[in-house]
C-alpha cells in the first residue's frame, strides 16, 4: 500500500504542479518556480526512497483498474530502467527548473511556462513507470502535446509556432503508428501489462503481426528519438526557450524513443529484421547528425544535431540486440544527459549573456565568462568522448561492440563506420568548445557585454558537469550498480559481467577512439575548405520540404473538400437519389419475385381516366413547372385524382383528409407565390436534363415496379386485426382508423399533432423578422408584377363568406363529434374549422378578421398539446400507462344514451394544435404580404405627394 | 309511402342517368361555347342540377331500395347553391379584369365589351367600390 | 337496371372529365383553367356520389360535402390571386 | 339582449335544419343538439358578421320554390342550348340590371338567384352598389331580361329583406 | 401503477408538457418560461439517470402506452442502450441549453425554449421507442424542431443552409415512409421486437423486398447519421446555426447511428434471410470514407465551427467503423465512443462561439485576430476540446479510440480501418494544431490587424463548454464502469430474443 | 388493366416527376418536387395494406371483412406530417428568397432578380428617397 501510494504520488505531483501553476497564473515567477522545483525534488526524494530496492532486483508496483474491458489499467512500476529515467527525469528537471527560474524574465507567462513544463515532466515520468502498454502511450502522446505547448511558448514568433506544429506533426503522428504498434502488440501477446508482454517475447516474435507491429512501434520511437529521416523537427524545436531545450533534448522527449525501445527490447530485440533496421537508422543518424552538426553555426542548432546524432547512437546500440551494447547504452544514456543538459544550460547562458546564438559572432568567452568556459568546455569534452570524461567511456564500449555486426556481410564495415560518427563527434565538440572560448573575440559587442552569469545560473550546469566528470573518473563507484541492474532490466536476463574504467588497455577500441580523435582534429584544422564544400552542395531543407508537402497538402485536400462539400442542394440530392437507387438495385438482387399471386382487381374505364388525368397532371406539372399558377392548378388535379383513389379504395378518412389538406396547401402556395419572383426559371442545360430525367425514370420505375410487386401480394396476417376486433369493444369506437389514432396508436397521433405545431411555431418565427432587414428591404421595395383589380374585398363574396362560416364550423363540429365512429375526427375537423376562417381572411382580409377573434394561435397550440398530453397523463390518476382510454355509455332523459371516450378529450387536444397550427401558419404568411403592400401603398403615395 | 322495388330503381336509374348527363352537358358546354363568358354557363349550371339530381338519386335509393332514411345528401346541394353564384362570379371577374388589361388569352366573346354602368363610375373589379356603399360593407 | 345506370352514369362524369382536363390544358385564359378545375371538381362529387350508391353506404357523403366546400374555396382563392396577387388582404 | 342570444334567427333555424339534415335521424337528442348548435355557433361567429339584417321568413320560402323551379325548367333550357344551338347563333349579351335592393346580402342573394338561373351569370356591382352586370348565355332581347329578373326576382327581395 | 413504474415514458411527457406551457407564459413572464425550461432540463436529467439505474442490471423495461399490449399498441423500451442515449441527451441538453440563455441566444427570436423542449422530446421519444412508424414520428419531431432551432436568429447564412437541410431531410422521411410502408406489407407489424420475429417466416419470394425495404430503411438512418456520401447537408447545416444549437446538434447524427444500432439487430438479424445484417457490405467502406472526409476537413477548415462541423462528420465515420463489426466488443466501443464524441463535438462548437464572440467582427474563423482578455484560458479550453475531438489522450477519445482499435481487429478489414482510424487522427492533430495556433498564438502582441474594438464579454459563457469538458473528463476517468455499461449495452441490443421476450411479454402486460 | 396496375404506375411516374422537379435550381420547383413525391410516398404507404373496394374499416356487426385500417391510419399520421413539413419548406423557401433576393435552391443570386416583383434594392437606397 505504501509503495503503491509513493508510486502514484510520485506520478501525480508534476500533474499537481501543473494545475497549481496553471491556477495561480497571476503569481510571481518565484512562486511558480518553487512549485515546480518542489515538485521535482520531492518526486526524487520518493524516487531515492525507492531507489536501493530496486537497483537490488525488487520492483516496485501498483495497479488499479481503470478500463478493464480495454486491459488499460493504472499499473506503475519501476525497474531499474524506469529508476533511472525517472531519475534523469526528475533531477535535470530540478535543474531546468532552478535554471528556468533565472533564465526567463519575470514579466513572461511563467505560471503558464511552468505549467507546461510539470505537465511535460508528468507525462515523461508517466511513460518510464507505465506497467500497462495502453497507459505508456496515453502518457506518451501527453509528452507530444505537452512539448507542443513548450516549443511553442514564445507564441508571438513564427518559429516559435512552426516548430511546435513540426514536432507535434511528426512526434504526434509518430505517436499514432506507436498506438497502432503497441495495440497490436498487446493483442498478439494477449495482455497489455508490460511485465506479462516482455515475458512472452517468443510468441510475439514468432506472429505473422511481427513485422507490422515492429514497423509500427520503430516509426514512433524513431519519430520521437529524431531519427533520420524523421530527424527535422528537433533543431526547429530550439525555437523554444533554452530551459525547455535542455530538458527535452537530453533527458526527456527526445530519450522517450530510446527508452522504449530499450523497454521493449525482450520482446522485439534478436530477429534479423529488429537488428537490421534499428542498427543501420541509427547508424545513418549518428553520421548523418554529427555531420550536419559540423557545420551549423548557431549554437542550439549544433546542439540539435549533436542530440540527433547521440540518439543515434543510441539507437544503434539497442539495434545490436547485444547484452553488452545494451550496457554501453545505458551508460551512454546517463552520459548523454549530463553533458547534454549541461552544454544546452551554458548555450543558454552564452545567449542570455551576449545576445547571440550564432557562434561565427562569437570567440574568446573563456576570458570574459570563465567559468561558463570551463562548464561548457568539459561536458564538450564529454561529448566528444575524451578521457577522462564519462562520454569517453561509453563511446569506447560502443567502439567495443561494432565488430561484433557484419553490415552488408563486411564485418569491418560497422566499426569504420562509427568510427567516421565519432570523427564527426570528435569535430563538432571541438569546434563548438573552441570556437566560443578560445581565441580572439570576433565581433566586439556581444563579447562586450559578456560576463559570467550569477550562481542561479550556472549552479545546474555546474553540477551536471561535475556528474560528466565524476562519471569518467570513478565510473564503476558512481554508475555501476545502476547501470548493471539497468542492463539487465533492458535484457531481461542478468547483467553480463562489466567493469567501467578509463583504462581497458590496448585495444580494438581505443584505436578506433584514437583515430576518431585525430580525424576529429583534422576536420577541425580543415573546417574552412569543407564548410565551403558543404554549402556549396546545397542539400535538401527538410523543414522546407515538410513544409511544402504541408502547404500541398492542404492545398489539394482543401480543394478537394470544397469541391465535395460545395453547399448544393441539387448534388445532395443527386447524391441521395442514385445511393438509393443503387441500393435498391442491389436489393432486387437478392430475389424472389417480381408479381405475387394475389388475385387483382380488374380496373374500370372510369378509373383508368382518372388514371389519365393524374398521369397527365404530372407531365403537366414537370413540364410547366415556370408557371406557377397553372402548375398549382395541375397539382389540384393530381389531389383530386389521389383523393378519389381513397373514397374508391375504402379510406373514406383518407379522403376527407387529403380534400381538406390539399385545399389548405393550395392557399398556403398561392400565398406565398406571390411573393416569389415569377421570372423565367433557369434552364438546366441538355445533359444535366437528361441526366436528372435519367435518374428520376428510373426511380420511378423502381418505386413503381415495387408497389406493384408490394400490391400483387397477398398480406399475412397483421396487427390490425387485432385493431378490427378491439376497436369497439376495446376503444370504444366505430371507426377503427380513428380508434388506431386516437386510442391504439395516439402516441403517434400526439407526436404528429406536435410536429403541426412546431410547424405552426417554426413557421411563425420565420416570418415575424420580414419586417427588418433585407428581408425588409426587399419587402418595402416591393411592386406588384401585374396590375391588380382595385377591388380588395368582392362583395358577393364577403356577404356569402358570412353565411359560409357558421355553416363550415357547423359541420366541422359535426365531423368531430362522430369521428371516433365514422369518417371525420378531430384532425379533420380543424381543418375544416381552418377553412371556415380561411374564407373570411379571403373575402374581408386579415385585418378585419383577425381584429375579431378572441385567442391567439399560439394558446391555441400550447393548449391543444396540453389538453393531448393531461388525457395520456389523466390515466396515471386511475394507476394506468399514459394514454389508456376510456369510455363509457350514458343515457339522459330525453336526449338518449350517448358515448363519452376519454379519447374524445384527446381529440380535442389534436383539433386545438391542428387548428392554432394552421392558421398560424397562414395568418401569418398573409400578414407579412399585407404589411408590404401596405409600406408599399405608403411610399406610393408619399412618392406621389413629392 | 312504398313503391315497388322495380319502380324505386327505375326513378334511381333514371336520376342517375339525368344527373351524369347534365354533368357531361355542362363540360361539354365547357370545351365548345366561344368564349370564357358563355363557357361559364354550362358547367355552372348544368351541373348544380347534375349533381342535385344525383344526390336525389342517392336520397331515393337509399329510401326507397334500401329502406334507409337518409337526407344527408341534400347538404351538398345547400353548399353548391350558396358557393356555385360566387364561385362563377369570382371566376369572371378575373375575367373582366384579364381582358380589361390587355391580356392576349383573355378575348372578349360575342358579346363584347360590357359598357360601363350609367352615373360615370365603373364595375367594382375596375374601380374600387366607394366608400359608403353597398360594396364597401366590410369595415376595414 | 341501377348496375347499367350507374355504368352509364360512371362513363358520361368520366368524359366529362376528360373534357375539363382538355379545357384544364387548353385554357387559354387563366380563367378558364380555374373554370375547368371547378368544374372537375363538381364532377368529382358526382363520382363520390356514384360511388355510395354503388357501394351501397353512406360513409362517402362526407367526401362530397368537403369537397364541395374546399372547390369553392380553392377556386376562390386562384380567382383572388389572379384579381389582387394577394389573396388575403 | 336578444339580438345578442341569437344574433341571426334565420342563420340558427338554418343550422339546426342542416344538422338534423346532416346528422341524418330525427331523435330528439339529435334535434337538440341542432339546437345547442344552432344557437351556440352563430354567437361564436356573430363578429364576423356584424349586420343584422331582418328577413321575413313567409316570403322566403315562397321565393325559394320558384328559385328551385326556375333552376330545373333553365337547366333543360340550357343544356339545349349548348347541345343543339350552333355558336354562330349564339346571341349572347351583357345586361346592366339598375338595383333597388342596397343591403349586400339581399344584393348577394340577387346576384346568386340570377347565377343559379338558366343562362344568365351575375358577374360585377357597380362601383356605387347600384347596378348589377349579368352575362346571359342567349339573349336576343337583353331589356326583357332585365325586366324579367327585376320583376321576378329583385320585387320579391325586396319583400323578404325589408 | 406508481410514478417509478411510469419512468420510461417520463422523458418524452416532461419536454411535451413544459414545451407548451413555456408558450403560454414566456410572453407575459419571460423569466417563468426560462425557469419552466430549466426545471424541465434538470427532471430529464433526474429520469435518465434514474432510468440508467433501473435498468442498468440488465432488465429492459416495455411501457406499453394506452396499455394496448405490444405489438397491438405502441412499446416504449428502456434497454441499456436507450437509458444511455437519454443520460446523454439530458446532459447535452442542459450544456446547451445553458450556453443559449447565457449568451442571450435564446432571445435572437421567437420561440427557442418552446422549440428545444419539442426537440429534446423528439430526441427521447425516437430513443425510447419500440416501435417503428413512431420512431419516423418522433424522427418528424426532432427534425420540425432542429429546423426551427437551426433557424433559429436567422439571418441569410442559416436561411440558405436551412433550405438544404429541410429538403433534405424531407426527401429522407419521404424514403423512412417508403420502407415502412414496404416493411408493413411483408411482416404485417410495426413493433420492431415482433417485426423481428417475423422477418423470419418471410416467403422467399419476397426475400427481395425485404432487402430493398431494410437497404431503404437503413440509409434512410445512414443520411441522418451523415455518413458519406449522404453526409453533404452536413456542414453548412452545423457551422452556421446558432453554437448552442450546434451543440445540441451533437446528438442529431446519432440518432440515426442509433437507430442503425437498434434496428439491424432487432429486425435484420441472422434469422431475416436476404435482410440479415443489411447493411454490412456498405457500412465499413462508408464509414471509413466519412471518417477521411470529416477529418480531412478537419485538416483544412477555416474557421473554427467549421472544424466542428466536420469533426462531427470524421468522428460518426470512426464510430460507425465500430458499428460495423456488428460485435458486443466493436459495439460497446462504439457506444462509447458515441458518448465521448457527442460531447467533444458540442464542446467545440461552444470554444468556437465563446472565441467568436471575443474577437468581434473576426468570428471564429482561423486567422490572426485581436486579442482578448482570458485568452490563455479559451486556449486551454480549446485545445481541450481538440484534444477530445481527435482522440488524443488523456480525454475519453483516446481511450474509446483505443477501444474502437482493439474490437475491430477481429475484422477482415482491420488494417484498413486501423489505418483509417489512425490516419485522421493525424489530420486531425495537424489540422486542430494549425487552426489553434493561428487564433490563439498568432494573434497574441502581433496586434490583430484593426480589428474593431468589442465590449468586454462575461465570463459566464464559459460554463457550458467547461461542463461538457467537464464530462468529458469523467467519460475519461469513470471510463472503466462507462464501458462496461456500453459493453453491456452491446451485448443486449445483439440479442434481439431478450429484448423481443420482454417486449412481447411484459409489453403485453 | 388492373387496379394495382394503374396505382403503381401512377406511384411510378409520380416519384419520376418528382425526383426530377428535385433536382430543379428553383426552390419553388423543388417544393413541386416534394409535394409529388409525397403524394406519391402516401399512395405507397396506403397501398401496403392492399388494394380493397366497398369495405371500409368502420366496424359492423354485420360486417365481417374490412380493409386494412392501419395503413389508413399510417397514411393519415404522415399526410399531416407532410403537410407541416411542406408548410414549412414553403415558408422557408419564400423567407429565404426575402432574405437574399433569389429563390435559387442554394441561395445563390440569379440574374433574372430585378425583373421581378419584388426588386433587389438596397435598403440604405430606401432610406435615401424617405429622407
Ligand atoms: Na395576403
Ligand atoms: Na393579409
Amino acid at each position: 500500500m505504501a509503495i503503491a501510494l509513493t508510486l502514484l504520488t510520485l506520478v501525480a505531483l508534476p500533474f499537481v504542479a501543473a494545475l497549481a501553476t496553471a491556477l495561480l497564473h497571476q503569481a510571481t515567477r518565484a512562486v511558480h518556480s518553487a512549485i515546480a522545483a518542489a515538485a521535482s525534488a520531492g518526486g526524487l526524494v520518493l524516487l531515492a526512497s525507492l531507489a536501493g530496492p530496486v537497483i537490488g532486483g525488487e520492483i516496485p508496483f501498483a495497479t488499479w483498474q481503470w478500463v478493464p474491458s480495454l486491459g488499460l489499467d493504472l499499473t506503475l512500476m519501476i525497474d531499474p530502467l524506469g529508476l533511472m529515467f525517472a531519475g534523469l527525469i526528475l533531477g535535470i528537471g530540478l535543474l531546468v527548473v532552478i535554471f528556468a527560474h533565472f533564465y526567463l524574465d519575470a514579466d513572461e507567462a511563467t505560471g503558464r511556462f511552468f505549467a507546461s513544463l510539470m505537465l511535460f515532466q508528468g507525462a515523461m515520468l508517466g511513460i518510464v513507470i507505465a506497467g500497462n502498454v495502453l497507459l505508456l502511450l496515453v502518457f506518451w502522446e501527453m509528452t507530444s502535446l505537452a512539448s507542443f505547448l513548450l516549443i511553442g511558448f514564445w507564441q508571438h514568433r513564427a518559429e516559435a509556432r512552426q516548430g511546435a506544429r513540426m514536432a507535434l506533426a511528426v512526434t504526434g503522428g509518430g505517436g499514432l503508428a506507436l498506438i497502432g504498434g503497441m495495440v497490436l502488440l498487446g493483442l498478439v501477446a494477449g495482455s497489455f501489462d508490460i511485465a506479462t508482454i516482455l515475458a512472452r517475447g517468443d510468441i510475439v516474435r514468432a506472429s505473422p503481426l511481427y513485422p507490422v507491429l515492429l514497423g509500427l512501434i520503430l516509426l514512433g520511437c524513431f519519430t520521437k528519438s529524431a531519427q533520420f529521416p524523421f530527424h527535422f523537427w528537433l533543431p526547429h524545436a530550439m525555437a523554444a526557450p533554452t530551459p525547455v531545450s535542455a530538458y527535452l533534448h537530453s533527458a526527456t522527449m527526445v530519450k522517450a524513443g530510446v527508452f522504449l525501445l530499450a523497454r521493449l527490447w525482450p520482446v522485439l530485440a534478436g530477429t534479423e529484421l529488429y537488428t537490421g533496421i534499428v542498427t543501420s537508422v541509427g547508424l545513418t543518424t549518428m553520421i548523418f547528425g554529427a555531420l550536419v552538426a559540423l557545420f551549423r553555426h548557431d549554437l542550439k542548432s549544433i546542439l540539435a544535431y549533436s542530440t540527433i546524432s547521440q540518439l543515434g547512437m543510441l539507437v544503434m546500440l539497442l539495434g545490436f540486440s547485444l547484452e553488452t551494447a545494451a550496457l554501453a547504452a545505458a551508460l551512454h544514456i546517463l552520459n548523454h544527459a549530463a553533458f547534454k543538459a549541461a552544454l544546452f544550460m551554458s548555450a543558454g547562458i552564452v545567449e542570455h549573456e551576449t545576445g547571440t546564438r550564432d557562434i561565427r559572432r562569437l570567440g574568446g568567452l573563456a576570458k570574459a565568462m570563465p567559468m561558463t568556459a570551463l562548464i561548457a568546455t568539459l561536458a564538450a569534452a564529454s561529448m566528444a568522448g575524451l578521457p577522462p570524461l564519462g562520454g569517453f567511456i561509453s563511446k569506447e564500449l560502443m567502439l567495443y561492440e561494432t565488430p561484433k555486426l557484419a553490415l552488408l556481410g563486411l564485418p569491418w564495415l560497422l566499426p569504420a563506420l562509427a568510427t567516421l560518427g565519432a570523427t564527426f563527434s570528435v569535430g563538432y565538440s571541438l569546434r563548438l568548445a573552441g570556437h566560443l572560448f578560445s581565441g580572439r573575440p570576433r565581433e566586439a559587442e556581444p563579447f562586450a557585454r559578456a560576463h559570467d552569469p550569477g550562481f542561479g545560473m550556472w549552479a545546474a550546469p555546474a553540477l551536471l558537469t561535475v556528474l560528466a566528470v565524476l562519471l569518467g573518473l570513478i565510473p564503476m563507484l558512481l554508475a555501476g550498480p545502476l547501470t548493471g541492474a539497468v542492463t539487465a532490466a533492458i535484457t531481461g536476463a542478468p547483467a553480463p559481467a562489466f567493469d567501467l574504467a578509463l583504462w581497458h588497455g590496448l585495444n580494438l577500441a581505443l584505436i578506433l577512439s584514437l583515430i576518431a580523435v585525430a580525424g576529429g582534429a583534422l576536420l577541425l584544422w580543415q573546417h574552412k575548405r569543407l564548410l565551403a564544400a558543404w554549402e556549396r552542395a546545397s542539400l535538401p531543407d527538410a523543414k522546407r520540404m515538410f513544409e511544402a508537402s504541408f502547404a500541398f497538402a492542404d492545398k489539394w485536400v482543401r480543394k478537394a473538400t470544397v469541391a465535395v462539400h460545395t453547399p448544393s442542394l441539387q448534388r445532395m440530392l443527386l447524391a441521395s437519389f442514385a445511393v438509393i437507387v443503387l441500393l435498391v438495385i442491389d436489393g432486387i438482387q437478392a430475389g424472389g419475385s417480381f408479381t405475387g399471386t394475389r388475385s387483382l382487381l380488374p380496373a374500370s374505364p372510369l378509373a383508368f381516366i382518372a388514371w389519365a388525368l393524374l398521369i397527365a397532371a404530372t407531365a403537366a406539372v414537370v413540364n410547366d413547372s415556370h408557371n406557377r399558377l397553372r402548375v398549382l392548378i395541375y397539382i389540384s388535379v393530381i389531389g383530386l385524382v389521389v383523393s378519389l383513389t381513397f373514397v374508391q379504395f375504402s379510406a373514406p378518412d383518407l379522403a376527407l383528409t387529403q380534400i381538406s389538406v390539399e385545399v389548405v396547401t393550395i392557399l398556403l402556395l398561392l400565398l406565398a407565390l406571390n411573393l416569389l419572383p415569377k421570372s423565367p426559371p433557369l434552364l438546366s442545360s441538355a445533359p444535366r436534363k437528361w441526366r436528372d430525367g435519367m435518374l428520376a425514370v428510373t426511380g420511378g420505375v423502381l418505386v413503381g415496379g415495387i408497389a406493384w410487386a408490394m400490391l400483387t401480394r397477398d398480406p399475412g396476417p397483421s396487427i390490425a386485426a387485432y385493431h378490427l376486433a378491439n376497436a369497439k369493444s376495446g376503444g370504444g369506437g366505430t371507426n377503427v382508423v380513428n380508434v388506431i389514432l386516437v386510442d391504439f396508436r395516439a402516441f403517434d397521433t400526439l407526436g404528429e399533432i406536435i410536429v403541426l405545431g412546431i410547424a405552426g411555431l417554426g413557421i411563425f418565427a420565420l416570418l415575424d423578422s420580414t419586417a427588418t432587414g433585407a428581408a425588409g428591404a426587399r419587402l418595402r421595395a416591393w411592386r406588384e408584377d401585374m396590375p391588380h383589380s382595385p377591388e380588395r374585398h368582392p362583395l358577393m363574396l364577403v356577404a356569402a363568406s358570412r353565411i359560409v362560416l357558421p355553416l363550415t364550423l357547423t359541420v366541422a363540429i359535426y365531423l368531430f363529434l362522430r369521428g371516433h365512429n365514422q369518417p371525420g375526427g378531430g384532425f379533420i375537423a380543424a381543418l375544416v374549422a381552418a377553412i371556415a376562417f380561411l374564407v373570411q381572411y379571403l373575402a374581408a382580409g386579415f385585418d378585419w378578421s383577425d381584429r375579431r377573434k378572441r385567442i391567439g394561435e399560439h394558446q391555441l397550440i400550447a393548449w391543444g398539446v396540453l389538453t393531448a398530453m393531461a388525457t395520456g397523463l389523466g390515466a396515471f390518476l386511475f394507476g394506468s400507462s399514459f394514454l389508456t382510454s376510456t369510455f363509457g355509455y350514458f343515457s339522459l332523459p330525453l336526449i338518449g344514451k350517448f358515448e363519452l371516450a376519454s379519447a374524445m378529450l384527446f381529440d380535442t387536444g389534436v383539433f386545438l394544435t391542428v387548428f392554432g397550427a394552421v392558421m398560424l401558419a397562414l395568418a401569418q404568411l398573409s400578414h407579412i404580404a399585407a404589411r408590404a403592400a401596405r409600406a408599399h401603398a405608403a411610399q406610393h403615395s408619399e412618392g406621389g405627394g413629392a | 309511402m312504398t313503391i315497388g322495388v322495380p319502380l324505386a330503381e327505375l326513378l334511381v336509374s333514371f336520376l342517375i342517368v339525368l344527373g351524369a348527363g347534365f354533368a357531361l352537358i355542362g363540360s361539354w358546354g365547357l370545351v365548345r361555347l366561344p368564349s370564357l363568358m358563355e363557357r361559364l354557363h354550362g358547367p355552372t349550371k348544368a351541373t348544380t342540377l347534375g349533381l342535385g339530381a344525383m344526390l336525389v338519386g342517392s336520397v331515393a335509393w337509399f329510401q326507397l331500395v334500401r329502406g334507409e332514411w337518409t337526407t344527408h345528401e341534400l347538404l351538398v346541394s345547400v353548399f353548391l347553391f350558396v358557393t356555385a353564384p360566387i364561385s362563377a362570379n369570382m371566376i369572371a371577374k378575373v375575367h373582366l379584369h384579364r381582358e380589361r388589361q390587355g391580356e392576349p388569352s383573355a378575348q372578349p366573346g360575342p358579346a363584347g365589351v360590357p359598357a360601363p354602368p350609367p352615373g360615370g363610375t365603373d364595375w367594382a373589379t375596375h374601380s374600387a367600390p366607394q366608400l359608403g356603399s353597398p360594396g364597401d360593407f366590410v369595415g376595414d | 337496371m341501377i348496375a347499367y345506370a350507374l355504368a352509364i352514369g360512371f362513363g358520361m362524369l368520366g368524359l366529362a372529365l376528360v373534357m375539363n382536363l382538355w379545357r384544364l390544358f387548353k385554357g387559354p385564359g387563366v380563367a378558364d383553367r380555374i373554370l375547368a378545375l371547378d368544374t372537375m371538381v363538381i364532377n368529382a362529387i358526382g363520382i363520390i356520389v356514384l360511388i355510395g350508391i354503388a357501394g351501397g353506404s353512406g360513409i362517402s357523403f362526407e367526401a362530397a360535402l368537403l369537397l364541395a366546400m374546399v372547390g369553392f374555396v380553392g377556386t376562390v382563392a386562384y380567382a383572388k390571386f389572379c384579381l389582387r396577387g394577394d389573396i388575403i388582404e | 339582449m336578444m339580438n345578442r342570444i341569437v344574433p341571426h334567427p334565420g342563420l340558427s333555424l338554418l343550422l339546426v335544419l342542416m344538422w338534423v339534415v346532416m346528422v341524418n335521424d330525427l331523435t330528439f337528442g339529435t334535434l337538440f343538439l341542432g339546437i345547442v348548435f344552432g344557437l351556440a355557433v352563430p354567437i361564436f361567429t356573430a363578429p364576423w358578421w356584424p349586420e343584422r339584417p331582418a328577413v321575413r321568413f313567409a316570403p322566403a320560402l315562397g321565393y325559394l320554390a320558384i328559385v328551385a323551379w326556375d333552376i330545373v325548367i333553365a337547366n333543360f333550357h340550357v343544356a339545349a342550348i349548348i347541345l343543339f344551338k350552333p355558336n354562330r347563333n349564339l346571341r349572347p349579351a351583357w345586361l346592366t340590371i339598375p338595383l333597388e335592393l342596397t343591403t349586400p346580402e339581399a344584393i348577394t342573394v340577387f346576384a346568386g338567384t340570377i347565377s343559379l338561373t338558366p343562362g344568365t351569370v351575375s358577374v360585377d356591382v357597380s362601383a356605387c352598389g347600384n347596378y348589377l352586370l349579368v352575362h346571359a348565355l342567349h339573349a336576343p332581347d337583353p331589356a326583357a331580361e332585365v325586366a324579367k329578373a327585376k320583376q321576378r326576382y329583385e320585387a320579391r327581395l325586396k319583400e323578404i329583406f325589408r | 401503477m406508481t410514478l417509478a413504474d411510469h419512468l420510461p415514458i417520463l422523458p418524452v411527457i416532461i419536454p411535451a408538457l413544459a414545451a407548451p406551457v413555456i408558450l403560454l407564459v414566456i410572453r407575459r413572464r419571460p423569466w417563468l418560461g426560462v425557469a419552466a425550461a430549466l426545471v424541465s432540463c434538470l427532471g430529464l436529467l433526474v429520469c435518465a439517470l434514474a432510468l440508467m439505474a433501473r435498468v442498468s442490471d440488465g432488465s429492459i423495461l416495455a411501457y406499453a402506452v394506452g396499455e394496448w399490449p405490444a405489438p397491438f399498441g405502441i412499446v416504449l423500451v428502456a434497454d441499456r442502450l436507450a437509458a444511455m442515449m437519454l443520460v446523454l441527451t439530458a446532459c447535452l441538453g442542459l450544456i446547451a441549453w445553458l450556453h443559449a440563455v447565457v449568451t442571450g441566444a435564446d432571445r435572437k427570436g421567437w420561440h427557442f425554449h418552446a422549440l428545444f423542449q419539442f426537440q429534446l422530446m423528439g430526441l427521447n421519444g425516437a430513443f425510447l421507442t419500440g416501435d417503428l412508424f413512431n420512431l419516423f414520428v418522433f424522427f418528424e419531431v426532432l427534425l420540425i424542431a432542429s429546423y426551427g432551432l437551426m433557424l433559429h436568429g436567422q439571418g441569410p447564412a442559416r436561411l440558405k443552409a436551412g433550405v438544404q437541410y429541410v429538403v433534405v431531410n424531407l426527401v429522407g422521411s419521404s424514403l423512412f415512409l417508403i420502407a415502412l410502408g414496404m416493411l408493413y406489407a411483408l411482416t404485417g407489424t410495426l413493433n420492431m421486437a415482433d417485426m423481428g420475429l417475423r422477418v423470419a417466416a418471410i416467403a422467399p419470394g419476397d426475400q427481395g423486398l425485404l432487402r430493398i425495404a431494410a437497404l431503404l430503411l437503413v440509409s434512410v438512418f445512414a443520411l441522418k447519421a451523415a455518413v458519406a456520401p449522404l453526409h453533404l447537408w452536413l456542414v453548412r447545416t452545423y457551422a452556421v446555426s446558432a453554437p448552442a444549437v450546434a451543440a445540441l446538434f451533437a446528438i442529431m447524427t446519432k440518432v440515426g447511428v442509433y437507430s442503425l444500432i437498434r434496428v439491424v439487430p432487432q429486425v435484420f438479424g441472422d434469422s431475416a434471410g436476404a435482410a440479415a445484417w443489411v447493411p454490412a457490405p456498405y457500412l465499413l467502406p462508408a464509414a471509413m470514407v466519412s471518417a477521411v472526409i470529416g477529418f480531412a476537413g478537419v485538416f483544412t477548415a477555416r474557421s473554427l465551427s467549421e472544424q466542428a462541423a466536420y469533426a462531427v462528420i470524421g468522428s460518426t465515420g470512426t464510430l460507425l467503423i465500430a458499428v460495423a463489426g456488428w460485435s458486443a466488443d466493436s459495439l460497446g466501443a462504439g457506444l462509447y465512443y458515441l458518448a465521448h464524441s457527442t460531447f467533444a463535438a458540442a464542446a467545440l462548437f461552444l470554444v468556437a462561439d465563446v472565441v467568436a464572440r471575443r474577437r468581434g467582427s473576426f468570428g471564429d474563423s482561423a486567422s490572426p485576430g485581436p486579442d482578448f482578455a482570458g485568452r490563455s484560458g479559451v486556449a486551454l479550453l480549446f485545445m481541450a476540446a481538440a484534444i477530445a475531438a481527435t482522440g488524443l489522450p488523456p480525454l475519453s477519445g483516446f481511450i474509446g479510440k483505443l477501444l474502437i482499435l482493439k474490437s475491430v481487429a477481429a475484422l477482415p478489414d482491420w488494417g484498413w480501418a486501423w489505418g483509417v482510424i489512425l490516419g485522421t487522427t493525424f489530420f486531425g492533430v495537424v489540422g486542430f494544431a494549425r487552426v489553434g495556433s493561428a487564433v490563439f498564438w498568432k494573434s497574441a502582441g502581433g496586434g490583430g490587424g484593426g480589428g474593431a474594438p468589442h465590449a468586454p464579454v462575461s465570463r459566464a459563457d464559459l460554463a457550458a463548454p467547461i461542463m461538457a469538458l467537464t464530462l468529458l473528463a469523467a467519460l475519461s476517468a469513470g471510463a472503466g464502469w462507462a464501458s462496461a455499461y456500453a459493453n453491456a449495452a452491446a451485448v443486449q441490443v445483439l440479442d434481439p430474443a431478450q429484448s423481443a421476450r420482454a417486449v412481447l411479454t411484459q409489453g403485453a402486460r | 388493366m388492373s387496379y394495382e396496375f394503374l396505382l403503381a404506375t401512377a406511384i411510378g411516374v409520380l416519384v419520376a416527376g418528382g425526383i426530377f422537379l428535385a433536382l430543379r435550381a428553383r426552390t419553388f420547383q423543388v417544393v413541386l418536387g416534394l409535394t409529388l413525391i409525397s403524394y406519391a410516398v402516401n399512395l405507397f404507404l396506403f397501398a401496403s395494406g392492399r388494394l380493397v373496394v366497398g369495405r371500409p374499416p368502420i366496424w359492423d356487426k354485420s360486417v365481417s371483412a374490412y380493409t386494412d385500417p392501419l395503413p389508413q391510419a399510417l397514411v393519415l399520421t404522415a399526410i399531416v406530417i407532410t403537410f407541416g413539413m411542406t408548410a414549412f419548406v414553403v415558408i422557408l423557401s419564400l423567407r429565404s428568397f426575402l432574405e437574399t433576393g433569389s429563390d435559387h435552391v442554394d441561395g445563390d443570386k440569379v440574374p433574372c432578380d430585378a425583373q421581378d416583383g419584388l426588386a433587389d434594392r438596397r435598403a440604405d437606397d430606401h432610406e435615401d428617397t424617405r429622407a
